[in-house]
């Protein structure tokens, strides 16, 4: 490295949710490739999706004395714990990828991310711009109460709701996974009613979708959309069959939210407290600017 | 009968063996019982929703069952002697994404195939092993199987599913045999081998005389270590099939696949009348009880249930039948 | 005393499918008298005992002490003044004697539910000090032997000062030492106007402690007679309704080569330098008291629980039997003492419980022929006049005598050279146990060695050619047919 | 021991336990086995990160498994009469968002407490009811009970977090009394006194009699169907404990609480030596067994271990610890 910070290593506790998730593998990923870069012990720990565990993990990190704690919170409602914690020992706190409220926002050093309900609003409106404001739209949702299922879901139904003639006629959770989402749609084909679009919370569930419509003959007649981008996903969108996806930015989360960190461990004032990584939309028009992207990044990885 | 009796006490052997009709029909009743109520959920589905008793739609759910359908076939073997198998779930994620990563072009399709069952049943291998050599509860040595399992399967994928599957890998997904989709073929063969196994072979009588009664399966000179390591070993390999043609079906391997289906995969099997007590259980009861699980998940689907409902019915349904089929056997 | 009548039973009836179990049974039992219920094994004598302690429900009337009874459950019984022994021991392997016996009951202080353990123990202590059992309340059920098992039910039984006891076999897993105990208790508890229901195989025993006799048949009441009206003889014949000819009837077999010699044979804490052999044609009989460590080498033998030193040669050559699936390989067969816990797989059928050890034989290309199976049981439910309804049911629903006649069928299915059977008629009726002498008569003479462990000192002075006695774990000396009796059994085993 | 017997000789029954210290030292062993296997991890951990061995660690870590614990605690009961229970997990959920609910402010603290306890009963009753008078093993009706539970938690809460709670109702996860955090003061009370109960109170040898021979408690007059509604009972009362403390502890009602909590209570108590056939367990033992898996997840965080590697080792080091114990079973 450059050699200007010859004191010591900053540690950074980062308490994430859960670690089978694609998406938030790369986020992982972009943090760990961040911490090389600023040369910081990066102390990772997986909650496995349960709040009272990730409580626990952060108190672990106050009083093991990291400098900065870094939370990818399970469920923002159950930030305000964890903050009062980092608060109380005095160390500060970045929330990364997932915003919790206001009244919690003002204890928080500094938030890395977007806003989750944007995802869901962005995804949908690129659906309803497709589908001319109407039409049947089936909502495929992730694992029933996570923090990404619900809010996404909400940005959806605002979106629906600002066009009298577009109507949710399925909704069902197909728990984030590809196979599920194979099921789901398999039998909602089934249902008789004409879908028009599926709107699924995550890309994976989307692309079992797309699996059941194709086998069904039906997906040129269906618009299918999902979250998240990654570079599997993004294939299907360069191929047609995923219409719409929504970008969150992992690399940038990630290596913001260690920038962040770093700045907040060493006293630097920062230039702003909510550090906007906003969602992009991804369609077949400007898919190759993600493959790009993700190319760069890859290349810059391996070197 | 009265009379008969009086007859037969002149008699020096009245060890005969008599056909009772009567206990032949309650037993028909005991017997089939889950099929009866499997019938019964049929029909209400059918007229609860016409889209429901359609050939694709029945098709459909045959095909969505045929995974949790295999694996709970060796889940049954387990089951009967007295054993429980939490790896499933975990060990179909394991298979997928190492198979998957043989999947993907250069190689012939025998090698992930080869690799996919290898593994299955390699992990079998262990748990029974450990169950046994080690003298561990079942629940345990497949609860760390459980989570070991999961943890190869992420650390080996990084996270991430394996996609790029070759075409003739899909195909044990999503093609056609005969007619029917490949894996409700497997569904059908591999419950009838493991039926022939279970009910017609010495193999299957020993596990069943282990569930019943290990010491004295031991006296009647069965191998009970080995025996049992072999029945949870045929449960990995059915796990391994069953997640060679999942992943074949999303075209992926991904580390994230199969979580609870342990779960489904014993509640098929106990719904269809295999005791968690040993010694009791059948192949055809627990496809059946695999399909009460499958056409529940469908009908509440095509009748557009909210998810929150779709739960707590679920719940409620799969209760009432155990309900109405034990009451039937309380009967006879 | 005797002339009150405690219990009257009317018309009692009860059906398991594809059984009629009882069909209008009488039975009225007078305060302060012994009554026995005889009958074959699966007559319904277990069935009728659980309908009188509420187990069952049945049809017809029963009134006991002056009132119609009707019984909610075994709670009710023991309330009302009924207690019964049962057929099938039932200990809670897990808990303490003292826990054992009060369950349910458990000294408490005042009403908070709150056990006093100490009392707990203490109550137990002076049970049996009145009941002379040496058993430490404090020790916990599983680590007593069977005998032992029994003597506490027993205690349990009597300690609910009920005013009928039941006892369902109470002395079939117990030795003639631990019989004289109880009958004392019998006495003690006659005397003081408790009026006992006691059902056993032994007519011996029922000849000697009895007053009055009432016999089933295959669910039907035959009728009740004093005891001092009937003979062995007569009551048999009530019992069977044929003449039994004679119930320890040995008949001479050819003795050739020797086929087992066991040389040495040592188990740490077991048995030790055990040593003897058994030929063809031979039934040799092993005496001793409960516990004295018959079963432990049998077992051993057999590959159950291997010995720490030893040989065992078999027809002249030495092997080695480390599992029992090596001794059936040798042609050997074993026939356990304890059915429920070592023989019988209780959720099986009849036929799967008789296949389940020889079924190489039944096997075609790898898998089961169902016909020839069928054949083979049939013939062995009629060879053994095994009443069951048909070869599907379960075994658990079979009476105690019918399961052990599966249970040798299974070994004789087998065919084996030697068969080695451990209480081979315990719980058998008198029938049932003669056709089970004849057949080992029979094997004999067909040139099988039979090794038989039996503490019915009639059965094993009626039935073998060679008697060993064995007492703490040693062969304490041998007795051929000729020289053996009772008293010098008990002199050799006490040396 | 030779002479003993042969004095025994005289006594009508010998059936006598003889006192062996051998056997005495061995049953020491084998009945603190698996204290003994968690100093070891203890010391092991200490010794591999100095982290670990400092009081607000130890604080942290006890604090974290309280609530498993207590869980822990109920299913103990249950599994001694030999039953399961699947529920724990999506009851937790069901309590949460209901408490919170009533939690917001307006009410006194009573009322969520009551609801909470109340709601915890409930579907322990429930489970209960429906394994022993519906005839149906707890397996099935406790995994219906997991469904439906987690169904009405979702729809209860419309599938969000329920937050703003009272700082009254907050001091139950998060509050110090006496010095200690307020969970670890319930889990070491809940401790006692269900170890109490399971030991010196009719109820809790009616709880081993059950497990150990159900036949035979029947025969003593124990009324076995309500009691096992009682055992349920208690076991739904201490999820509501377990849940109203942790709905404290992150400060919300959320529906998505405590997935897998019932397989870590199981764990805890099978790896205590509760045994799943019945009839064997304690209090104490459970509480090791909670505190086991707690000490591994939170040196292996402590560690840096990779949370992949983690599973793995988590998987591996319960059976291990299990396999330990059980060996030293064997030799006694
Ligand atoms: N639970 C049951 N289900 C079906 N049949 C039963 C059941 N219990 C007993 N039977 C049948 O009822 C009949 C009477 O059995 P019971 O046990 O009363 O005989 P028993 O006279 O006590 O015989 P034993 O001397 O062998 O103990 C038998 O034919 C038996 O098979
Ligand atoms: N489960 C047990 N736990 C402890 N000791 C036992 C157990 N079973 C048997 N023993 C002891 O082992 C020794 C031999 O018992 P074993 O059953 O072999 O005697 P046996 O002569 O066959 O008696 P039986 O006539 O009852 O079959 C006895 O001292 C007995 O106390
Ligand atoms: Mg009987
Ligand atoms: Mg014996």
């Amino acid at each position: 490295s450059d050699g200007s910070n010859a004191d010591r290593k900053v540690v950074v506790g980062a308490a994430m949710p859960v670690f089978d998730d694609k998406w938030l593998s790369y986020l992982y990923d972009a943090m760990k490739d961040g911490a090389k870069d600023k040369n910081v012990d990066l102390k990772m720990v997986d909650a496995k999706n349960d709040s009272s565990k990730q409580l626990s993990q952060v108190e672990k990190f106050a009083t093991e004395g990291v400098d900065v704690i870094v939370v990818c919170p399970v469920d923002t409602a159950a930030v305000k714990p964890m903050v009062n914690v980092a608060k109380q020992a005095n160390i500060p706190i970045v929330i990364v990828n997932r915003i919790p409220p206001k009244d919690v926002m003002k204890d928080v050093d500094s938030y890395v991310g977007s806003e989750s309900i944007k995802g869901g609003i962005i995804q949908m409106e690129e659906v309803a711009k497709i589908l001319n404001n109407k039409g049947n739209v089936a909502i495929m949702t992730g694992q029933l109460g996570h923090e990404a299922q619900v809010k996404r879901t909400v940005g959806n139904k605002e979106v629906i709701q600002k066009h009298p003639d577009m109507q949710i006629i399925l909704e069902g959770t197909a728990k984030w996974q590809r196979a599920e989402g194979i099921q789901l749609m398999e039998n909602w084909l089934q249902s008789g009613k004409k879908i028009d679009a599926v709107v699924a919370n995550n890309d994976e569930m989307a692309i079992g979708a797309i699996k059941a419509l194709k086998e069904a003959g039906k997906l040129d007649e269906t618009v299918v959309a999902g979250v998240d981008g990654t570079p599997d996903a993004l294939k299907y969108v360069k191929s047609g069959d995923l219409d719409v996806s929504v970008f969150q930015d992992p690399v940038g989360q990630g290596k913001g939210a260690i920038d962040t960190a770093v700045k907040l461990a060493k006293g630097e004032k920062l230039k702003d407290k909510m550090v906007w990584i906003p969602y992009e939309l991804i369609t077949k028009r400007n898919v190759q600017e993600f493959e790009e992207r993700w190319d760069v990044y890859n290349k810059n990885k391996s070197n | 009968m009265k009379n008969q009796q009086t007859i037969e006490k002149q008699a020096p052997v009245n060890g005969r063996v008599r056909v009772d009709w009567k206990e032949k029909g309650s037993e028909v009743v005991s017997r089939y019982g889950i099929f009866l109520i499997f019938l019964g959920m049929v029909a209400l589905m059918s007229i609860l929703t016409p889209h429901f008793f359609t050939y694709f739609n029945l098709i459909n759910v045959v095909r969505q069952v045929s995974f949790i359908g295999i694996v709970a076939m060796g889940v049954t073997f387990v089951i009967i002697t007295k054993g429980i198998d939490l790896s499933s779930g975990s060990v179909i994620a394991l298979v997928s994404v190492m198979a998957a990563s043989f999947a993907q072009g250069g190689h012939s399709l025998v090698v992930p195939i080869l690799i996919g069952l290898g593994i299955g049943a390699l992990t079998g291998l262990i748990n029974g092993t450990i169950a046994t050599k080690g003298m561990i509860p079942p629940f345990i040595a497949t609860l760390g199987m459980m989570t070991a399992a999961r943890g190869m399967a992420l650390l080996y994928s990084n996270g991430r599913p394996i996609g790029n599957l070759t075409d003739s890998f899909l195909f044990m997904g999503s093609g056609d045999l005969l007619g029917l989709p490949f894996p409700i073929i497997m569904f059908l063969v591999m419950g009838l081998i493991s039926h022939l196994l279970l009910n017609n072979t010495k193999f299957g009588k020993s596990t069943y005389a282990i569930g019943g009664n290990e010491q004295a399966a031991r006296i009647c000179g069965i191998n009970v270590d080995r025996h049992l390591i072999l029945v949870y070993t045929y449960a990995g390999f059915l796990t391994g099939i069953a997640a060679l043609m999942l992943t074949a079906r999303i075209s992926a391997g991904q580390p994230s696949m199969g979580v609870m289906y342990e779960l489904d995969a014993i509640a098929a099997a106990v719904i269809g009348g295999t005791s968690l007590t040993g010694g009791i259980g059948t192949i055809p009861g627990t496809m059946i009880g695999a399909l009460i699980i499958g056409v529940l998940n469908n009908g509440l689907d095509l009748m557009n249930v909210s998810s929150y409902w779709q739960q707590i019915l679920k719940g409620i349904i799969i209760v009432t039948a155990v309900l109405i089929d034990s009451r039937k056997n309380r009967k006879s | 005393m005797g002339e009150e009548i405690l219990l009257e039973m009317k018309d009692i009836s009860k059906e398991f499918p594809g059984v009629k179990a009882l069909d209008k049974i009488q039975l009225t039992v007078k305060k302060g008298t012994v009554h026995a219920l005889m009958g074959e094994n699966g007559a319904g004598k277990s069935t009728l005992m659980k309908i009188l302690f509420g187990i069952y429900s049945g049809s017809g009337t029963i009134s006991f002490k002056g009132e119609e009874l009707k019984l909610s459950g075994p709670k009710d019984a023991l309330k009302k003044g009924i207690s019964m022994i049962h057929q099938e021991l039932n200990p809670i392997p897990e808990m303490t004697v003292a826990e054992n016996i009060f369950l349910g009951r458990e000294p408490v202080y005042g009403k908070t539910g709150w056990v006093n353990k100490k009392k707990l123990v203490q109550q137990t202590a002076e049970l049996f000090e009145t009941l002379n059992i040496p058993i430490d309340p404090t020790t916990k059920m599983k680590d007593l032997t069977i005998a032992s098992m029994q003597m506490v039910e027993i205690a349990m039984a009597v300690s609910h000062s009920a005013d009928l006891i039941i006892m369902d076999e109470p002395t079939s897993a117990i030795t003639d030492k631990e019989v004289k105990y109880l009958f004392e208790i019998i006495r003690s508890l006659k005397s003081k106007g408790v009026a006992i229901i006691y059902i056993s195989h032994k007519m011996d025993e029922v000849f000697r402690i009895c007053d009055e006799i009432t016999v089933l048949r295959d669910g039907q009441y035959i009728g009740t007679k004093r005891t001092d009206e009937l003979d062995h003889d007569s009551l048999t014949q009530m019992m069977v309704g044929r003449e039994i000819k004679q119930v320890f009837h040995k008949e001479p077999a050819e003795i050739k080569e020797v086929i087992l010699s066991v040389k040495n044979l040592s188990k740490e804490g077991k048995f030790k330098n055990i040593s003897f052999e058994v030929r063809k044609g031979e039934i040799l009989g092993i005496a001793g008291l409960m516990g004295a460590g018959r079963t432990e080498v049998i077992e051993s033998i057999f590959g159950v629980d291997p010995p720490t030193s030893g040989e065992i040669y078999l027809c002249g050559k030495p092997i080695k039997i480390k599992h029992p699936s090596d001794a059936i390989r040798h042609k050997i067969g074993l026939l356990t003492e304890d059915r429920k816990l070592t023989g019988a797989f209780l959720p099986l059928s009849v036929k799967e419980n008789m296949i389940m050890s020889g079924m190489n034989k039944f096997l075609n290309f790898g898998f089961v022929n169902g016909g020839k199976v069928k054949q083979s049981c049939v013939s062995m439910v009629e060879k053994l006049n095994i009443k069951t309804p048909n070869l599907n049911k379960l075994i658990m629903n079979l009476s105690g005598g019918n399961q052990q006649k599966v249970l040798l069928a299974r070994w004789l299915l087998n065919d084996p050279d030697l068969l080695i059977l451990d209480e081979p008629t315990r719980g058998v009726d008198v029938g049932a146990k003669a056709e089970i002498h004849k057949l080992m008569c029979k094997l004999a003479q067909e040139g099988k060695a039979i090794i038989m462990i039996s503490s019915e000192m009639p059965e094993i002075l009626g039935m073998s050619d060679r008697i060993l006695v064995m007492h703490e774990g040693h062969f304490k000396g041998e007795l051929s047919r000729e020289e053996a009796n009772q008293e010098r059994i008990l002199q050799i085993a006490f040396q």
